[in-house]
């Protein structure tokens, strides 16, 4: 088990509730998406975050990642839906 | 190349950033300011941002950009925030020796802000209601003309 | 659409004429703005024009642009007579509820006026010489992209 | 013969000295390529100013027009060299 910071923004902030939160992932956990899988099952709020994860995406450690990056070796990961800046 | 970057909740002033452009004798200062647009009883944006990440990220916005343009300087502004209807929201500007370079930075560097900085939108309309403003496919589709 | 052309020997401020295209409510204004540039020994430009004809040829340039993208507002103004290095020579803008309608327009605005637009540069050196800017190709080949 | 009132500008106008002129026309110079051949006969600053004819361009009535457009019903002929504002 690894302690991972996550960051919630947006849509999945509100969705779940919180700006972020410490987590211990288990080991076959290795991906953004096993994360987001993992995070879903975790109650409704979650699940309604992450139901569509075409519309997710994530950072690692300040830079965007895809969703099938691993999460070894990170010590913050950022969940997000698409940006809409500018 | 000078890129003034910032990511802020206060208002700014692009007279005075085209100005500090306009200085470093280039010859060709382009520009592109975003204003929240009314409409559909909206009332205001809430400008969400990444915080640890949003500075890094329009650094390498503004990086690529000088390294495919000829550039005497970027500005890059963004707020964060509430912003009512009509208030400036992003200001990019480039000033370059070739108006095409000027021109086409200023292009790219909000294609990319739009689609590779992390921030969110989100409306708050005149009766309450709130709502996540969606990406669009025609965004991406502009920024990646710059692939 | 509101089209503000101006040929003048005063000196005009940027940031007051982007004010006037951001309250349009448009949510996106693109500007771009040409400055004397040094070097050489270039001392000064002095802008020569067609009087009775530049109004007109401005006008028809702006007309065509808003003809081609959905904008709320253009800038267009041109100085003449001497100009120092570092002064402003020209600044056109464009509003639009698009941005890359106010940048297109904004690129075909400048495009069209350099080559377009009766005017003459004539450059005037530190040690008294003197020289009419040539023609440039790629000017040509700029405003032929929008034909 | 057509009385015609010429404006030159730029290179063309310090070439000749004048900045416009009021001329008759006689009735074989039918286009502004044949009018600028005319005017080149009258001197060295006019035959300088349309020498190249390449480098020459022209509006009638505050309209730019081809070399070869007519120039029956013109009220007034500016000649210049090519554009370089902005």
């Amino acid at each position: 088990m690894a302690t991972l910071s996550l960051l919630y923004f947006a849509r999945v902030r509100e969705a779940i509730g919180l700006d972020g939160e410490a987590v211990d992932v288990p080991a076959d956990v290795t991906t953004v998406a096993d994360l987001a899988a993992w995070l879903a099952a975790r109650g409704s709020g979650y699940a309604d975050a992450f139901a569509d994860l075409t519309r997710l995406r994530a950072a690692i450690d300040d830079r965007f990642v895809a969703l099938d990056a691993p999460i070894a070796g990170a010590r913050e990961v950022a969940l997000f839906p698409p940006v809409t800046g500018g | 190349m000078i890129a003034d970057i910032r990511v802020q909740e206060a208002p700014f002033d692009p007279g005075a950033e085209l100005l500090a452009l306009e200085a470093l004798g280039g010859g060709a200062v382009a520009s592109f300011t975003g204003i929240v647009r009314g409409g559909d009883g909206l009332e205001a944006l809430v400008l969400e941002h990444h915080p640890t990440m949003t500075m890094k990220a329009i650094r390498v916005i503004c990086e690529t950009a000088a390294a495919r343009w000829p550039l005497l300087g970027i500005v890059a502004i963004h707020r964060v925030g509430p912003l009512s209807v009509g208030e400036r929201i992003v200001l990019v500007a480039a000033a370059s020796p070739h108006r095409a370079a000027a021109l086409e930075a200023t292009a790219f560097l909000i294609d990319w802000l739009k689609t590779r900085a992390p921030f969110w939108k989100q409306e708050r309309f005149a009766d309450g209601r709130t709502s996540w403003v969606e990406a669009r496919a025609e965004d991406d589709a502009a920024a990646a003309r710059w692939d």
